[in-house]
């Protein structure tokens, strides 16, 4: 008679835990859906391997709510009056098994009306693309490069409700695109600086790439391009340069390119990644002339972290710059949420925050123009947006994907007390002038 | 002349540089009780390790009904028909005393759920063990768990049973009893291989007595005659280490 | 008292409703974020469920569940990838999980008590390898490092989802049910008490040890295939990753090991981890890490033992845990 | 080169080869443990100037401090309770330094960079980084140094009987809880060394921990748990693959031809190449 006792007390306990946690969630403080705010959701990774990459992108996220909240909100036509906007970022600690459940809670618990992303890794954007396509909710993102994350798309689609920004790698806009212009391809960015001095090397070529999306994509695009040039990619046909991002020992790749005098390193890949096999590359002698490390090589704190000289002359795309000209929200300029992000975290630039910032700035004209909080009117009006953000012009085209403008950046050694200065070496746009000559070759001590 | 139930042929085994068994032989008859006697370390557990494949030897032969069961796992050899108890009760400690014997009367003997509740009452009964059948064995005392190591045994049907020591620790009044069983035990046709320190014991429940000293046979025969082998007085008198 | 395989003989009707209160939650309105709560308790509770069978009940402190996480999920990837339904999808990665269960039993249970766990754990970070080297289907993009996405997840509506794995978990549990209730479950449970005895008791402790191996793998991939339904995309890194141990293990620890309901209870605080701590970033595993040192240390059999303690009147067998003996 | 390697690898992994010959235990912390003598020695490189190594001064010390007690105040407790418990709890450890890590020095990836980071030197026409150099030979000094300890101190002993046996140990009068404290403290002292030649060679971020353990786990497995030399030998097989693989298969394939040796070293020899 006891064990039934136990029975019953173990499986009323059992129903008793699992309400009072449901109970306990916040949600259930579900009320009348008054538009007292616009709820904007967004997972990333706070902590985690990822975490140095999304501190710019939140901050910009935060910064750009601050400033539409300091107008009062967004107008929405529908109620006649301007609503607040909140912003949830919830911590899927890097993982991406987190982000499904965490992009899920969002649009469950958090009651988010759209989905906001700064940049982050193609998996949490798949994600959160996921759960926005299984809401019906309109998910405005900052992808990075378009090949990767277009190939995605299309496996995993549709994702209708999915709108991403980032730039291209190397594939064309359609025609009568204005974009289709230098300065908005990764490629033709690149050329501007390669074609100036590639003709001084021998055009033998180390290319290199993380095994992820970013790197693959990179990779698939870029060494054909380099070999349609007359540059020679060594051992482009057995993936020579792509390893797993975990690699320690990249000695094999350095030795054959060291072996066969290769002038220039390129590549994709992360920070840690890259740092490792540049020091490798240091202390194995291998002093290439031209070193582009996209990725790796975008924010200061990765840039420092490898210690030494090792950033010095390396050169990168550049996503964002203090020194752009274009417009934020209210009388918030480029400099001045420089010099916000640079007074609450004590850093240099980080040049995602534009990235970050100008995603609010897009959802906030779709609402506007909508003049509703109705997910698919906004949706519908998403494709509709052509806007100049503190990013440059966002507009999507028939893949939803909004090409911004790009530069190309180098690192050079400055007498402040950061040590390192990012600075445009070749652009082609007018809004983003060069601030900086370029160094050819890279400097070594 | 029958085949032997079981047969130890030229056993020897080493640990290191010790010789545990060393180039052991014997025979054990249908329905024969032996005793396996000697003084501590020479060798018996060992001996009992070895026939029921816990231990490999190192050479020699061991047949069970004229068929070679050296290197079978011990649940192949339970299956055959052996049981063993331990000298330490190892009983399954969570389970209750019912529960320890249904489980061998489902493993080693291949019955039913019912059939081996069944079973396990009354072998339960047979040694005296019923009003402890719920009881958890952590919870037993070890002249209960020494029974229940039996009853365990006995519900696998064992044809040859190879037990490690039953008496130790009891009192000179519960021996007659544990005899008893013994008795009953052997009438139930299954033949016994006994290791055993209480004297009382040897004498009454064997028809013979094998003593081993470091490994050897040194004497064998009735259990009269053994006691007044020289060897034997020397083996436990001689040496006290 | 851990294992009392005729305890509970009936007691099916709790379960049954709580099902079928279950299963009506979707239709019924609940809050949607309930049902989202709830589909990671229902794969946590499988998960742990099959662990406990194997940690709590054979003795196999297995590290590689992660393993057949991820094959699960790589397997419902892949079939869609070359056109196959997302059902096949589901059974195949259950066969294939059990099927690789086979293989690595081979070298792993060669391995007993605590080297059992140093082989396991190398597994998953062989197949994390492996599938960083591997792309069978698709183009350049896909695969390898770049992992792949399950076709067609997006269509799949919430509901089914949970439907799907609220049956899993009911399933894993009525497994569990059964099994301890079953002469395999007697079997385990003298196994764990004493292997020595055990087998010569007639039980032959591999073919029982392995049959769980195999069974346990079976159900964690179909849990983690229909984890990655969910998720819509699937990449090496974190399908083979060790935080699905650390999810494992701290459910069945802080629930109770060796209990029946201790994975349930100790899922629903996980879960309930899960999505509280997420707002707190930084310090959300560092509080999952400090919690399961305390429970280890304070209450061993975690909350359900500690609650049966506290109504149980025969309280020795609860205090003492049977020394366990090395298989 | 693969060599040279083997040789930081055998030193991660001595300490974890220890603690489990002596007390049967495996430390999935283990990788973690070394990361925190890593970082101390990153901390007194960036806000005191001192070379890593000589930061070992310190460091080995705090390590050593550090092990007793956790020993002591956790995982002895832990062993009363069960055999699963200290695993567990082990792993609950892990994962709060790797938070705690993570809050102290962020998530970035740092690495140890003293001027002769960046040195090397040619044997036969290939370039040898000089930390690789350094972390061989002083995996070799410690190897012997361990040795000569274990043989000659009456602690090294003591802790050499209790790893044999445990109970014929506490016959002979040892007090099996002070001397497992002990071995872990100096488990702890070999982490140190070994955190500062890893954070020499390889950057680190608070998550390398896990890829320090499952390095250091290979290395033990192919040793054979508990040997010395076994582990010495361990590491420079593992090194060896990995290198080896990398040369032949490809970058991406050399921790996978290592661990691959291991799992089927672990198959056909569970007590490893040189376990007995």
């Amino acid at each position: 008679m006891k064990r039934l006792w136990h029975k019953v007390a173990a499986v009323g306990i059992i129903l008793v835990v699992l309400v009072l946690s449901l109970a306990a969630l916040p949600s259930c403080k579900s009320g009348p859906q008054a538009p007292s705010e616009i709820v904007l959701g967004t997972t990333m990774g706070l902590t985690g391997a990822a975490a140095g990459f999304s501190q710019g992108g939140a901050f910009g996220l935060k910064a750009a709510v601050e400033d539409i909240n300091k107008l009062g909100g967004v107008y929405v036509k529908e109620y006649d009056k301007r609503i607040p906007v909140k912003l949830v970022i919830l911590d899927n600690e890097s993982d991406p098994a987190k982000a499904g459940t965490l992009a899920e809670d969002l649009l469950t618990t958090q009651k988010s009306d759209f989905l906001v992303s700064p940049p982050q890794w193609p998996q949490m954007i798949a994600a959160i693309a996921t759960a926005a396509e299984r809401h019906k909710t309109p998910f405005v993102g900052f992808a990075g490069p378009f090949e990767p994350n277009q190939a995605l798309r299309e496996s995993a689609g549709p994702w209708n409700y999915t709108w991403e920004s980032g730039f291209h790698i190397g594939a064309p806009f359609t025609p009568g695109d204005f974009r289709n212009v230098p300065g908005y391809t990764m490629m033709d960015v690149w050329w501007g600086f390669l074609d100036k001095y590639g003709g001084q090397t021998n055009k033998k070529v180390g290319a290199f790439a993380s095994d992820d999306p970013d790197g693959r994509g990179w990779y698939g695009a870029f060494t054909p391009a380099l070999q349609g040039k007359g540059y020679t990619v060594l051992g482009a046909d057995k993936e020579l340069g792509i390893a797993p991002l975990d690699t320690t020992d990249f000695t094999p790749m350095i030795k054959q390119w060291k072996d066969n005098n290769a002038e220039l390193l390129v590549g994709n890949a992360p920070a840690p990644w890259f740092g490792t096999l540049w020091r490798q590359a240091q202390t194995q002698g291998y002093r290439p002339k031209v070193v582009i490390a996209e990725k790796a090589a975008m924010l200061y704190s990765d840039v420092t972290a490898w210690g030494g000289d090792l950033p010095w002359g390396i050169a990168a795309l550049v996503e964002w710059v203090p020194t752009i000209k274009a417009p934020g929200i209210g009388d918030t300029t480029p400099v001045s949420l420089d010099e916000r992000w640079k007074a609450a975290t004590g850093l240099p630039t980080h040049q995602l925050v534009g990235s970050g910032y100008c995603q609010v700035q897009i959802i906030i004209d779709a609402i506007e123009k909508a003049g509703t909080l109705n997910k698919d009117a906004v949706n519908a009006a998403l494709a509709q947006v052509d806007l100049m953000t503190i990013r440059g012009r966002a507009k999507y085209d028939q893949f939803q994907f909004s090409g911004f403008p790009i530069a190309l950046g180098q690192w050079f050694k400055v007498d402040t007390a950061a040590k390192w200065d990012f600075k445009v070496i070749s652009s082609s746009h007018d809004f983003y002038p060069a601030t900086a000559e370029p160094m050819y070759p890279m400097p070594y001590k | 002349m029958e085949t032997p139930v079981l047969s130890v042929a030229g056993v020897t085994k080493h640990f290191g540089g010790l010789t545990a068994v060393k180039n052991f032989s014997f025979d054990v008859q249908p329905g024969e009780a032996i005793g396996l006697m000697g003084p501590n370390g020479a060798g018996k557990t060992t001996l009992v390790n070895i026939i029921y494949g816990i231990y490999k030897p190192d050479s020699g032969k061991i047949r069970f009904r004229g068929s070679n069961i050296g290197g079978l796992s011990p649940h192949r050899i339970c299956h055959l028909g052996i049981a063993r108890t331990y000298q330490i009760p190892q009983p399954f400690a969570t389970l209750t005393a019912l529960q320890n014997i249904i489980v061998a009367a489902i493993y080693g003997r291949g019955l039913s759920r019912p059939d081996a509740e069944k079973t396990a009452h009354e072998i339960l009964e047979q040694l005296d063990l019923s009003p402890k059948k719920n009881t958890v064995t952590l919870d037993m005392d070890e002249v209960a768990l020494k029974r229940l190591e039996l009853a365990r045994v006995l519900a696998t049907r064992p044809s040859l049973l190879l037990i490690d020591e039953v008496a130790a620790g009891l009192t000179e009044e519960e021996l007659p009893r544990i005899l008893e069983i013994l008795r009953n035990i052997r009438q139930a046709g299954v033949t016994i291989l006994l290791i055993e320190h209480v004297m009382k014991v040897m004498t009454e429940a064997v028809d013979r007595i094998i003593v081993m000293d470091r490994g050897e046979k040194i004497a064998e025969g009735n259990p009269g005659d053994v006691m007044k082998d020289r060897k034997v007085i020397e083996a436990y008198l001689g040496e006290p280490e | 008292m851990k294992v009392n395989p005729f305890r509970l003989r009936g007691g099916l009707a709790p379960l049954l409703i709580a099902t079928v209160l279950l299963a009506l939650f979707p239709l019924i309105g609940v809050p949607q974020n309930w049902l989202l709560y709830l589909f990671l308790f229902f794969i946590y509770l499988a998960l742990a469920n099959m662990w406990n069978w194997l940690a709590g009940y054979c003795g196999l402190i297995s590290l590689c569940q992660p393993a057949f996480i991820g094959i699960g999920g790589y397997t419902l990837a892949l079939m869609t990838w070359v056109g196959l339904p997302i059902w096949q999808g589901l059974i195949a990665g259950a066969i294939i999980a059990a099927l690789f269960a086979v293989i690595i039993s081979i070298p792993v249970f060669r391995l007993s008590g605590i080297y059992f766990a140093v082989g396991t754990l190398i597994v998953p970070e062989l197949l994390r390898l492996f599938f960083l080297n591997w792309r069978p289907v698709g183009g350049l993009l896909y695969g390898k490092g770049a992992g792949y996405a399950v076709k067609g997840a997006t269509t799949i509506p919430a509901t089914d989802i949970y439907w799907l794995t609220l049956i899993i978990c009911i399933g894993s549990v009525l497994m569990m049910r059964f099994i301890l209730r079953s002469n395999l479950g007697l079997g385990l449970a003298a196994i764990r008490d004493n292997a020595s005895s055990a087998a010569s008791s007639g039980i032959n402790v591999f073919k029982l040890k392995f049959y769980s191996f195999v069974g346990s793998a079976a159900i964690t991939g179909l849990a983690g295939a229909a984890f990655y339904i969910q998720q819509g995309f699937i990449e090496p890194t974190s399908a083979f990753n060790v935080r699905w141990t650390m999810v494992l293990m701290l459910a069945t620890v802080i629930g109770g090991v060796r209990l029946e309901e201790g994975p349930a209870v100790g899922a629903i605080i996980v879960v309930f981890l899960h999505f509280l701590l997420a707002r707190y970033g930084g310090v959300s595993l560092l509080i999952q890490g400090v919690i399961l040192v305390f429970i280890m240390l304070i209450a061993p059999q975690g909350i359900m033992g500690s609650v049966r303690r506290a109504l149980s009147h025969r309280t020795p067998h609860l205090r003492r845990q049977p020394a366990r003996t090395r298989g | 080169m693969g060599i040279l390697l083997g040789g930081l690898y055998s030193l991660v992994a001595l300490g974890l080869s220890l603690v489990f010959g002596v007390m049967k235990l495996i430390n999935v912390a283990h990788g973690d443990l070394v990361l925190m003598s890593t970082y101390l020695a990153f901390s007194m490189m960036t806000s005191f100037g001192l070379d890593p190594i000589l930061s070992l001064v310190i460091g080995m010390p705090v390590m050593f401090v550090i092990g007793f007690a956790i020993q002591r105040y956790l995982l002895n407790r832990a062993f009363k309770i069960s055999m699963e418990a200290p695993l567990i709890i082990a792993f609950g450890i892990s994962i709060i330094l790797q938070n705690f890590y993570q809050i102290v020095w962020t998530p970035l990836s740092r690495g140890l960079t003293p001027s002769y980071a960046m040195l090397s030197f040619s044997i036969g026409g290939l370039n040898v980084p000089l930390v690789y150099g350094l972390d061989f030979a002083v995996s070799l000094i410690v190897m012997l140094a361990l040795r000569e300890f274990m043989k000659r101190t009456y602690v090294g002993q003591a802790i050499n009987a209790a790893s044999q046996d445990r109970g014929a140990a506490q016959l002979m009068g040892i007090n099996a809880n002070r001397v497992y404290a002990f071995a872990f403290a100096i488990a702890m002292v070999l982490a140190a060394i070994a955190g500062v030649f890893l954070g020499l060679t390889f950057p680190f971020t608070p998550q390398s921990g896990v890829s320090f353990l499952i390095i250091a786990f290979g290395v033990v497995v192919l040793g054979g748990l508990g040997s010395i030399a076994g582990t010495f030998i361990g590491g420079l097989v593992m090194g060896l693959a990995q290198t080896l693989g990398g040369y032949f298969i490809g970058t991406g394939a050399q921790m996978f031809v290592a661990y691959l040796i291991v799992f089927i070293v672990l198959g056909v020899r569970p007590q490893g190449i040189f376990g007995r």
